[in-house]
């Protein structure tokens, strides 16, 4: 059971790290990174599960027997697509942020923010 | 063309956002935006009466069957929650060109309705498809463009606003995500027809627990349930108005129907209500929820945040009603998503005709605003009397739905709660309408015009619709019954 | 760690090796696509968005302990999910028997195409694609609200020589990169159209070709690649891209099929098959090559707007 | 006019309604304004009249509006007492226009629009009360009687107004949402009907302790009936101009509390059956408590109209408590005991605000001697506390008789006693006030030297309109007295209403 799932956990062990940085950190750029390593880490988890032993890339071609399983890669192009698209968006949120707040720390925004009240 | 509706209800604002792009004159951009906002309406509205004709509707995109390919399936459910968004939609968007030129700068007018559309597509994208994977992708477009609009309000701390909402969302979609893929992995499908047909099989195992588990942790973040909501009373309050009168009314109650599309025809009635205590869990959630939002929202001054904190304690009640897991309780929970979105939608469309007049949502600035305003302030004083419940509002039928719910199952005790909590309403409401109508105007404000037509028309069709929904219920009851009905696999 | 250049470059190692691993998992496309993103663009993107706010973080605010708990409990739920799992590269595993035979079995037959990934991608499950490049527009037209383009109160000439001086020293630099971007688009354009056969499609493609573009403005200057690329074009053509893919389903539409059924494109099936996903990696092309362009263009352009503003000031 | 019943039954709550938008409309004319709220309260009396004959006529008349929810239905039907409670209400709303023309331009009060807006919104929701054939319907007019007043209590704006509004409104509006909904809702779901039948909707063999727990929900819930602890609302909304209090504490909101206790006890839960609850006897005993208390209180009170007002919470507690005797003679006193007490309290808060408007005085003890300067108006106060006490020449003899009566045949002794007990009481605190007005040194003469400091009196008395109305309400309490005959046979037909007949 150990060796056929081990790489499983070491996925999910690679996704607590992204989501901790998320949850933990104040640095709003961290937080980004952060949040790119947990997608990232969802990314593998789908690819693994796409595996299968002895299979090739799913092309096509004439003597191959067996392929992976080419959905879950469609699903990752997809999903890497959206990550990008969220990290762009959360990027320039952050420079906006920068500009307008002076600083891209969590604490000292909401500092900020307190004493306008 | 006819046999293609669900797929243009979709498409149509869909590609309706890139021609903005080429539009680029505003005005001309908002007319299209209407335009385009109302036929989808329209087509809306021929779904509902075709599936109410004649059942649920499958639409197999790209001409391939369903589970290898994507489907569309429209139910009385799906139909119900499209006519709802493109409802408001459309109601908003008529005040949409007065409201902005005063909080959006010109330039960035073309790129405002090119990003309402693509919210719109969304959101509809989600309710229409039979897809898990397809949800979570158009759960992507609404969510993205939903950043991108909060964050175009005046005050700084939209930027702020928004970049939390865009933390938690992406933190919840990527739940959705990999509780999405924990379902395929043990089935190998991601149709939802075909899920609900296979999960059976496999929901004893450990996986498709955490795999229900991850999704609906996901959802309720994006629902802002209680205690996940903390993201949403700054985004509703920073966003420009028009932004938060759409989605007051509109976005919560996607995630309310992924909710109950995921725990009621995905994962199946038995599995999320008897090997979970997913009851006791919502109902104590929904209540908390209802009780701690409505006590923070006595405490603000700022009327948008009030409002703010008034939505997820109505979300409260939404999610009561689904832990009920009877076809009362989800009727009440239908009802009430319909109700609320035409109680938040005045609401907050009147608040912006305010901030478009005075230029702050501040309580004290609504001192002698009844006299100053008195369609506008009527709009909100029975926008309040809905939300508190009072008959011949909607506010009162879905309320009274609930109790109905509730007392069939004997749940006397949360019955009472549920009726404290519109007492906190009263509150809330109340301390609006007392500075409005029963304190003098400031001294020394220079005296407010009443808001323009532009305002006035959509914020009284959804007061008047208020009124009608209240008195005239056949066809809300009829609709969420039947949706409910259909969920419960109970012929109606 | 205090330095955010070492934590961006560090992810973006990260985002290369999980290509790797990818290309060790089968996945070629993904792992294309992941290190052109993951580690291409992305990282470039944090860059540039780290000159504006602050190459260092400043005060560690940490509440690790609520955090770590949640983290611990979030883990704890997915491994214990992990144990009824079917085990790594299981050949019965429930996901390798239900849907996929018929995309490996049947691909040939049914789309024509031998990379199964560009058949579903494109063909079964193409609607998703349609909503990937709507997200990547999204994205697109997010940033541009965000972040507009200030305007400079001086003319532009003032500018251009400023840049001029700047970019002059690196003479070698600029000379074969002068020689590499052809090959880059020529590149770009190859993986665009052989994605039938093998890795690629328009997205890579598209990620491509923006790079080429970012690579020359980086060299010569913003203002220069403005001039080159007009902005307003670039956003067309973002929106072009979108409404090509939107057309086909429209026109598949039109002639009776359902939306996006590329059979009724042509009289034969396969050709029609061929023919719709051909015009839309096009648009997915299009529309992921402008986005990234004007991405890049309004990152970057804050930037020297910013500067220029700030020297105007000064001066 | 030859209006079918059902027409005048519609026109009587319809008309107030359209009247609001004449009078907003005509906001900027007084004169006009005031001549249409006075020539709706006529054509109101008119119709409420018609339907009176058509009723001592034995005519059914019934309208049903439109079905909210499947069983929900929003109709209208005349029974005996609703129709009692319709006459005074419509007749009083008459008189106080009248009497609000003098009072509201003597006290310069400001907003005079709104008021009489408000006015009118209350007085067609105490019609949709007084017809409504089931609980929904009561229950909608309800909710808007107290939300009309709202504006009313607040009229003057000043924070005293506002505390006393929300304190209205709070209690009114929770008790209603937490007690009266939830006993609607449990009421529909244990009965499947929420229509008033004569003998109730309840099944004879239904669970006691459920039925008991209804009957609670309900007594607390009409927060409108003021009993204790429930009563906080009445003396805070006693803010209001005296128009308002008058009418809407003394006549139309009050009584559209009692009015629903009464009909819930008759056709919700039966005089059979309500006799058989456990409850009862606990909630006769608080409305006894309640009665007693409320007395005892306002002997204390020096604001005249504070003291009317506990007066008022302890009068209510006499017709509650003749309604849940369950018996004839109860079930009489108690509607009869709502027309007299209305004309009662009516005339003794007409008197309070012509006091204040004529010599500015709102406390007892300010007000000796004022017997010789506003006469014609303490004459009205006496009689009508006579009234009140119950002793003859005035109308309220009758009432205090069946109620009396209703105690003797349950043999509830203790409460026979807290009749009669709170009957002294009110000697004790309706009486000095004429007394001290007329003889300011009988009641004073341990303070030497105080009768010089007593100005000359010249007789100064209220406006004109208002006179007339005291006039006409004093009249009323003495007419009770010698012809209260068409009361009788209305609180009689009550019990005889077809299918009544076993109510003992």
């Amino acid at each position: 059971m150990l060796i056929g799932l081990y790489n499983y956990w070491i996925v999910v062990v690679l996704m607590m790290i992204g989501f901790y940085i998320v949850i933990a950190h104040g640095n709003l750029i961290k937080k980004i990174v952060g949040l790119t390593i947990f997608q990232t880490s969802v990314f593998i988890f789908y690819i693994s599960m796409a595996k299968v032993d002895g299979g090739t890339a799913p092309i096509l071609a004439d003597g191959i027997e067996r392929y992976s399983n080419p959905l879950p890669h469609v699903l990752i192009l997809t999903a890497i697509v959206v990550g990008i698209a969220t990290t762009a968006l959360a990027l320039a949120l952050t420079v906006r942020i920068k500009e307008a707040y002076g600083s891209i720390e969590e604490e000292h925004i909401q500092e900020k923010d307190n004493q306008a009240c | 063309m006819l046999t293609h509706l669900p797929i243009l209800q979709v498409i149509v604002p869909l590609l309706a956002a890139p021609l903005c792009i080429f539009l680029r004159r505003p005005p001309l951009v908002w007319l299209f935006t209407l335009i385009v906002s109302s036929l989808a309406f329209v087509i809306s509205i021929l779904l509902l009466q075709q599936v109410m004709a004649s059942g649920t509707i499958v639409y197999e995109l790209g001409g391939w069957d369903a589970p290898w390919g994507i489907e569309y399936r429209i139910d009385a459910l799906n139909a119900f929650l499209l006519l709802i968004i493109t409802a408001i939609s459309t109601v908003v968007l008529l005040a949409a060109q007065t409201s902005i030129s005063k909080e959006i700068p010109k330039e960035k007018h073309m790129l405002f309705y090119t990003l309402y559309l693509l919210s719109l597509t969304g959101m509809l994208g989600i309710v229409a498809t039979g897809d898990a994977f397809n949800v979570f992708v158009f759960l992507e477009i609404s969510s993205l463009s939903a950043y991108a609009l909060i964050a175009l309000g005046k005050d700084r701390r939209a930027l702020w606003a928004s970049f939390q909402y865009l933390i938690m969302g992406t933190i919840g979609a990527t739940f959705i995500l990999i509780g999405i893929g924990l379902m395929y992995q043990m089935t190998g499908t991601l149709n939802m027809e075909d899920l609900s047909t296979r999960l059976p099989e496999v929901a004893q195992t450990r996986t498709v627990f955490v795999s229900f588990a991850f999704v609906i942790v996901g959802i309720c973040l994006k629902l802002a349930l209680f205690p996940l909501h903390l993201w949403l009373p700054n985004a509703y309050t920073y966003a420009p108005s028009i932004v938060t009168a759409f989605f007051a009314a509109t976005a919560t109650k996607v995630a309310i129907y992924l909710l109950i599309r995921f725990s009621f025809s995905v994962f199946g009635l038995s599995f999320s209500f008897t090997t979970l205590p997913l009851q006791i869990l919502f109902m104590v959630l929904g209540l908390s929820g209802i009780f701690v939002a409505s006590i923070a929202a006595i405490y603000q001054t700022n009327i948008k945040t009030l409002f703010a904190y008034s939505s997820i304690a109505q979300i409260g009640y939404m999610i009561v009603g689904f832990s009920v897991s009877t076809v009362t309780g989800l009727t009440a929970t239908l009802l009430h998503v319909f109700n609320h979105a035409l109680m938040k939608g005045a609401l907050f469309l009147a608040l912006g005709a305010v901030m478009y007049r005075i230029g702050s949502v501040q309580l004290s600035q609504f001192q002698g605003l009844g006299r100053q305003m008195p369609l506008t302030m009527a709009a909100i004083v029975i926008g309040g009397l809905s939300l508190i419940g009072v008959p011949l509002t909607v506010g009162f039928v879905s309320k009274w739905y609930l109790l109905m719910a509730l007392i069939e199952q004997g749940w006397w005790p949360v019955a009472v709660l549920i009726v404290l909590g519109s007492l906190l309403a009263v509150v809330y409401v109340w301390r609006l309408v007392e500075i409005a109508y029963f304190k003098p105007q400031l001294v020394g404000k220079e005296s407010v015009k009443e808001a323009p037509l532009s305002f006035l028309i959509p914020i009284w069709i959804l007061v008047m619709a208020n009124i009608y929904f209240g008195i005239d219920t056949r066809l809300s009851v009829q609709v969420a019954q039947a949706a409910a009905q259909s969920l419960f696999g109970v012929s109606p | 760690m205090k330095d955010l250049v070492a934590v961006v470059m560090l992810a973006g190692i990260y985002g290369l090796l999980s290509a790797c691993f990818f290309v060790a998992m089968d996945a070629v496309d993904v792992a294309f696509t992941e290190a052109s993103v993951g580690a291409g663009i992305s990282t470039l993107l944090m860059l540039v968005a780290i000159t504006m706010t602050g190459r260092s973080e400043q005060a560690a605010r940490h509440k690790p302990a609520l955090a770590f708990v949640v983290v611990v409990i979030t883990g704890g739920l997915l491994i214990y999910g992990t144990l009824d799992m079917p085990y790594f590269g299981a050949v019965d595993a429930p996901i390798q028997v239900h849907v996929a035979p018929r995309y490996i079995n049947d691909s040939m037959q049914e789309v024509g195409v031998p990379n199964i990934v560009t058949s579903v991608l494109a063909s079964y499950r193409g609607f998703d694609t349609f909503g990937e490049a709507v997200v990547i527009f999204t994205a697109g037209i997010g940033v541009l609200t965000l972040l507009p383009v200030l305007r400079s109160r001086k003319g532009d000439d003032a500018v251009e020589s400023l840049n001029d001086s700047m970019h002059e020293q690196h003479l070698i630099v600029r000379i074969v990169t002068k020689i590499l971007i052809p090959l880059i688009l020529l590149f770009a354009l190859y993986v665009q159209f052989h994605g039938d056969f093998g890795p690629g499609g328009g997205f890579q493609a598209g990620v491509i070709f923006a790079a080429a573009i970012i690579l020359y403005a980086m060299l010569f200057g913003l203002e220069v690649a403005r001039r080159v690329i007009n902005q307003t074009f670039i956003q067309f053509a973002a929106a072009f891209g979108v409404l090509l893919y939107g057309s086909v389903g429209l026109v598949s539409l039109l002639n009776g099929g359902n939306f996006l059924d590329y059979s009724v494109l042509s009289a034969d099936p396969i050709a029609g098959q061929h023919l719709g996903i051909l015009l839309i990696e096009l648009g997915v092309g299009c529309t992921v090559t402008s986005v990234m362009v004007i991405i890049f263009f309004h990152f970057a352009g804050r930037k020297e707007d910013k500067q220029r503003m700030k020297e105007e000031e000064v001066g | 006019m030859n209006l079918s019943l059902e027409w005048m039954l519609q026109l009587s709550i319809i008309l107030p309604m359209l009247a609001t938008l004449a009078i907003v409309a005509t906001g900027r004319n007084p004169n006009l304004r005031e001549a249409v709220t006075i020539s709706t309260c006529l054509m109101l009396f008119y119709c409420v009249i018609n339907l009176y004959q058509g009723i001592i006529k034995g005519e059914e008349i019934s309208v049903f509006w439109w079905e909210l929810l499947p069983g929900l239905q929003v109709s209208f039907a005349i029974e005996p007492l609703g129709m009692l409670f319709a006459l005074i209400a419509s007749f009083l709303w008459l008189i106080t226009t009248i009497y609000a023309i003098g009072y509201m331009r003597n006290h310069n009060e400001v907003n005079q629009t709104r008021f009489y807006a408000c006015f009118a919104i209350a007085i067609s929701a105490v019609m949709g009360i007084a017809f409504s054939a089931n609980l929904f319907t009561l229950f909608i007019f309800y909710e808007v009687l107290t939300l009309s007043t709202y504006p009313l209590v607040t009229h003057a704006g000043t924070e005293d107004a506002k505390k006393g509004g929300r304190i209205y409104l709070g209690i009114l509006l929770s008790t209603s949402i937490v007690f009266l909904l939830l006993a609607i809702v449990s009421t529909w779901f244990v009965t499947g009907t929420l229509d008033f039948k004569p003998g109730g909707v309840f099944d004879p063999n239904v669970d006691k302790a459920v039925a008991s727990v209804i009957l609670l929900l309900f007594i607390f819930g009409i927060g409108k009936a003021a009993i204790m602890p429930f009563h906080r609302w009445l003396p805070a909304a006693m803010v209001a101009p005296t128009p308002v209090s008058s009418l809407l504490h003394a006549v139309a909101v009050v009584k559209a509390g009692v009015f629903t206790v009464l009909k819930v006890c008759v056709f919700i839960f039966g005089l059979d059956l309500l006799s058989v609850l456990p409850t009862t006897q606990f909630l006769l005993y608080l409305a006894g408590a309640s009665v007693l208390l409320a007395s005892i209180v306002a002997i204390r009170q020096d604001n005249l109209k504070a003291r009317l007002a506990y007066s008022t919470i302890s009068q209510l507690g006499y017709v509650t408590i003749g309604a849940l005797l369950a018996t004839s003679s109860g079930v009489i006193g108690s509607s009869m005991h709502i027309a007299m007490h209305a004309f009662g309290k009516i005339t003794l808060f007409f008197c309070a605000g012509a006091i204040l408007v004529a010599a500015h005085k709102s406390k007892i003890s300010e007000m000796r001697g004022l017997g010789w300067q506003m006469p014609i108006t303490m004459a009205a106060f006496f009689i009508a506390s006579l009234s009140i006490i119950g002793v003859p020449p005035a109308g309220g003899t009758w009432s205090k008789w069946f109620l009396l009566m209703g105690t003797i045949e349950t043999e509830q002794w203790a409460l026979m006693m807290v009749l009669m007990i709170s009957s002294l009481l009110n000697i004790a605190y309706l009486l000095p006030i004429p007394i001290r007005a007329f003889f300011p040194n009988l009641l004073a003469n341990n303070e030497p030297g105080k009768e010089q400091a007593l100005p000359t009196f010249q007789i100064q008395e209220a406006p004109l309109p208002s006179l007339i109305a005291i006039c006409v309400t004093t009249l009323g309490c003495l007419i009770l007295f010698i012809y209260p005959q068409p009361l009788y046979e209305l609180s009689t037909a009550i019990l005889e209403y077809p299918g009544l007949a076993h109510g003992k």
